[in-house]
């Protein structure tokens, strides 16, 4: 009832892990594929070994949480031992990979063997292209063009929503051959310790995730299902069926779930049966409220 | 949550490189749970709870160090208390701690022997001056002890203290990762619980950072039952700050 | 021990009520002035009367609130006895005033008398400037300029956080005369009723404000104070005290407060009490937590 | 909160322009509280809860036209209660309704009786046919009728049925707000309470668009003593959509 296919991929149900998040081993990665999850995407892996910023790296903060990982990665060299264990699960593992330019991409996606790629283009730390690749319509249509090249498997491209105009951002994407967009990467923030004056983070600021976000994410998805022509995969926020089905009646075709599993492991079993009996209940179609919001 | 303001009250020289720090914020762990300690401007790092209110740290490296230059009245910042704790059951218990280990054996050696069960304490150090906790563990129970250099007690490791036939109903294990493999192969896995150490960033479950194989130490541990590492990475290897394995 | 000297208007502390909430009526202005606030800010004031956007305009979420109110004001013409009523407080009157250009925000500054203007660059309904002056800095240049040669009193600049670098919109308004920018007005955003398909807003998408924009905001004024000799007034969820502490030490030499008004009318009051009390405990001063972030 | 989903499960004809719309969701207001009644698709407009269950309407525009065309199983967002509500007091209390100002006096008079006050209650309409909850009233105590057009009880205002003698404890109060405002020229303002009519926006206390002077008719309100209403501008101007002042 929930099944579909995205870019070509067969998923169980619209409900994906997202990267970063118990994304660094094979064995977490099918953890999360066996409780629920339709496909899993790895922590985004880079050319070389990284070891990312200085604790605190993530903050609970009122409605989210604040993290500036710095994109810890084993590199992608390491990597293929432990996508091949995620798919002993038996569900897609898409590769998150970044780079500091097109090269560093296609390198690794023409390497790594993968179900898909997703390309997080807005790595805080790139060199070469500046600090945000991710802002720069013609640099994101570029790095998608080159990793088109370089695979076969299916390729999105991560949006940050730290933009003016994400929609420029999405067709550049489009032009460039993604088969998909996801949106969004975390909104940057920060948090200051009034008892000693300190930024919280390791690295003072940070990328803010969880249920503070959605109402952003949820405008992007609705701005970017009216201006592409490629299915828009949500994120941000999600923490239960009902936000699930918010992103996919603004236009999501699937989603993906990040800071919601710390609080709960099985939560890809609880939303698809969450959006299971709201379906019968309303008898909807998947398809009824795909972009429902669009059409009224 | 943020951290909380934790202001040092009173600063204990347990051993050489062992101190504990006592704060005005008491954070009622289970016995086993940590915190992560965050020394501002320098790193945030684990710490398990030795007491209610307290941390009891190695010296290692830069945060630990940095932890040392402070006293009565500085401050730190603390998140938690995190993970799960050591499930007591059974009416006699053998505990096994390999250096700063005893920290968070210590609080449940206390417990244990206030609800009236019987503690014996395996206790390891490089030297009988880093022996932590002695007197703590020999308050509940009945103590035994390993040295590296046999300054005090056996000569070797505080595996070889394990009895090969006695009859304990559980066993509570921390130390080093090589020692708590030691252990493991020894005794039966269904009675044991181990208290692991794995490189922690968000200790809240979510980055992933932590795991052995898909288990994370900071939300779903540190404790885990024998069982579930039997034939896992644990002993075998662990990941460092990159996610790299690490071999142990 | 709160009292300080913004753009050359004396406060008693540095809490003022930001523009749009309880503005529209001098007697509301009052009222929360006569309740602790240092100055007020007036809803946001244009040309010509408008009756904004249709209901649903403003919808609690999650983490704070979703609002499309559309700028409903009785235009300027209308409000110098309102402004007057709220003067009889004994605190400055900031007028809040919105345009399509910048002839249209000179005429208002020159005609109004208040003790400052803050100009609303990020009007959703701009004639003749396109949709979102506040995203071009050229715009925000030229219309600075224009409202510093149309009045003598200082002159505010509010920024919005929907753009790639907020940095570079505050360096405008500086080069343009502003003595002061006020960072932020609401994160676009949106909610979706999942029993019908429709968005919540009566407007399908509005601004987000209220606790959950908090680490933006902060993440903004900070990177403001490095960037501009100018001061920076900092707005975005603050709810209570230690909000208002941790906005002063991210670099905000005041701080405004809207959203939390709702349920607590007397939060001037309250956080100007927890400030001094928390100070006092510290032995610091204003001017010790004031960028204290930057500092270590 | 978000609206709820609340499904119509009955609409009954008050008069030929008032219907009530009971919903499958109790919103356990106090008499005189308000909620959101979205239209989706229309509008969102203030509606007085005059049953724990239901809101009373009078077809008067866009949104109100809207709603008449939903029957049983359609379905409208409510947000709330909202607002306060009417503080009851003493021992015999009078009620003024003028018009669809019965709704939330209603269950007012419903809570009175049961709490064993007696009530009177004043009731105006235009006309006959449209009086409101008269046979609520009646229940709840004695009524007196007066229509514009004499078609039943006196003819001419409600405020005429003011009885200048008799010994009220407290006067509750709602209708157009020029009666409201004869009602509080006529009364001790210190025994009355109304309740005020203003354009809502948010509903929650925050624009700001309802103010009567500073006070929130949505949050404050939307029920006033007649002390804080004297010398204000109630009955005198109200706010329009765009804020500007209104001759009542
Ligand atoms: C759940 C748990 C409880 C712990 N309880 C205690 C305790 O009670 N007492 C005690 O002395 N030590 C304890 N540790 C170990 C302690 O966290 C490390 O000794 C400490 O982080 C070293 O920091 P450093 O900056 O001084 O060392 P560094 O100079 O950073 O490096 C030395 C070693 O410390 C370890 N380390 C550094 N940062 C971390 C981190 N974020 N997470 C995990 N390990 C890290 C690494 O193995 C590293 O190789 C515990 C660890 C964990 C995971
Ligand atoms: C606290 C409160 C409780 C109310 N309770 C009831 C009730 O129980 N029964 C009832 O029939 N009516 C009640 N009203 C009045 C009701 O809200 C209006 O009749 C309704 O909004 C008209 O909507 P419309 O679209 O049909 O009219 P429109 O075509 O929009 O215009 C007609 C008039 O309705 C009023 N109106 C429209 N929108 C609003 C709004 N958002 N807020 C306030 N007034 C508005 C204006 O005065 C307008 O001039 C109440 C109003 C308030 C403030
Ligand atoms: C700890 C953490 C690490 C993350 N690492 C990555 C990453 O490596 N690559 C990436 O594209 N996004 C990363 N993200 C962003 C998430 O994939 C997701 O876009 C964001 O957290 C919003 O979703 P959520 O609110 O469900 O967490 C990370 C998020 C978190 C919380
Ligand atoms: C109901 C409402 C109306 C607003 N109207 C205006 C406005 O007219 N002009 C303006 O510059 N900002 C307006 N804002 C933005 C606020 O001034 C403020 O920047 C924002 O709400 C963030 O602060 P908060 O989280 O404390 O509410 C409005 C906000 C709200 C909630
Ligand atoms: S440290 Fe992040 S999941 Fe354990
Ligand atoms: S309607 Fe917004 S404050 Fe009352």
């Amino acid at each position: 009832m929930l099944s579909l296919t995205l870019t070509g991929l067969k998923l169980k149900n619209p409900l994906l892990l997202a990267a970063g998040v118990m994304g660094t081993t094979g064995g977490s990665l099918k953890r999360i594929a066996d409780n629920g999850a339709a496909a899993v995407i790895t922590k985004s892996l880079g050319i070389e070994p990284k070891t990312g910023h200085a604790n605190p790296s993530m903050i609970e903060v009122d409605c989210g949480y604040l993290n500036a990982m710095g994109l810890p990665n084993p590199s992608y060299k390491n990597f293929q031992q432990e996508i091949d264990i995620a798919q002993d699960s038996g569900v897609p593992v898409i590769a998150s990979i970044f780079g500091g330019c097109a090269l560093d991409f296609s390198q690794i996606a023409g390497t790594l063997d993968a179900d898909a790629f997703e390309l997080n283009v807005s790595c805080p730390h790139a060199h070469g292209y500046g600090a945000d690749i991710g802002t720069d319509p013609n640099l994101v249509e570029d790095i998608t063009v080159a990793v088109k090249t370089a695979t076969d498997a299916p390729v999105w491209v991560k949006l940050t929503p730290n933009v003016t105009d994400i929609k420029s951002i999405g067709l550049a994407a489009q032009r460039g051959g993604a088969d998909a967009v996801v949106a969004i990467n975390t909104v940057r923030g920060m948090a200051i310790d009034i008892e000693s004056g300190y930024p919280l983070l390791g690295n003072r600021f940070g990328g803010l995730s969880g249920r503070a976000i959605k109402p952003a994410a949820i405008k992007c998805v609705y701005d970017l299902y009216d201006a592409l022509d490629i299915p828009v995969i949500g994120v941000g926020g999600i923490s239960d069926w009902k936000d699930a089905v918010e992103f996919i009646m603004a236009g999501a075709l699937a989603v993906e779930i990040g800071s919601a599993v710390g609080n709960n492991i099985n939560i890809f079993n609880d939303i698809s049966k969450g959006m299971e009996t709201f379906l019968a209940k309303k008898e909807w179609t998947f398809n009824e409220i795909y972009g429902m919001a669009h059409k009224i | 949550m943020k951290p909380v303001n934790a202001v040092i009250t009173k600063v204990v020289e347990e051993t050489p490189t062992v101190r504990t720090f006592f704060f005005d914020t008491s954070f009622n762990p289970e016995p086993g749970q940590f915190v992560m300690a965050w020394i501002r401007g320098v790193d945030e790092i684990p710490m398990a709870l030795s007491y209610n209110n307290a941390i009891t740290v190695q010296k290692v490296g830069t945060a630990t160090s940095a932890l040392f230059k402070l006293g009565e009245g500085d401050s730190i910042g603390i998140r938690g208390p995190f993970g799960n704790g050591f499930q007591l059951k059974g009416d006699h218990i053998l505990l096994i701690a390999g250096g700063v280990g005893a920290a968070p054996l210590s609080p449940l050696a206390e417990k244990a022997s206030s609800e009236g069960l019987k503690v014996t304490t395996l206790l390891g150090a490089k030297t009988k001056e880093e022996l932590v906790f002695r007197e703590r563990f020999e308050a509940a129970g009945s103590v035994m002890v390993a040295t590296d250099d046999g300054s005090e007690g056996i000569h070797g490791y505080v595996t070889q203290l394990i009895p090969e036939q006695e009859n304990y109903d559980r066993i509570y294990c921390c130390g080093p990762e090589i020692m708590m493999k030691k252990v493991l192969d020894k005794v039966d896995p269904g009675k044991a619980q181990f208290s692991l150490h794995r490189y922690i960033k968000c200790g809240i479950g979510i980055c992933g950072a932590c795991c052995v194989d898909g288990l994370r130490v900071c939300k779903d541990g540190p404790v885990f039952g024998g069982e579930v590492l039997k034939n896992s990475e644990f002993g075998v290897y662990r990941r460092n700050e990159c996610g790299e394995r690490v071999r142990v």
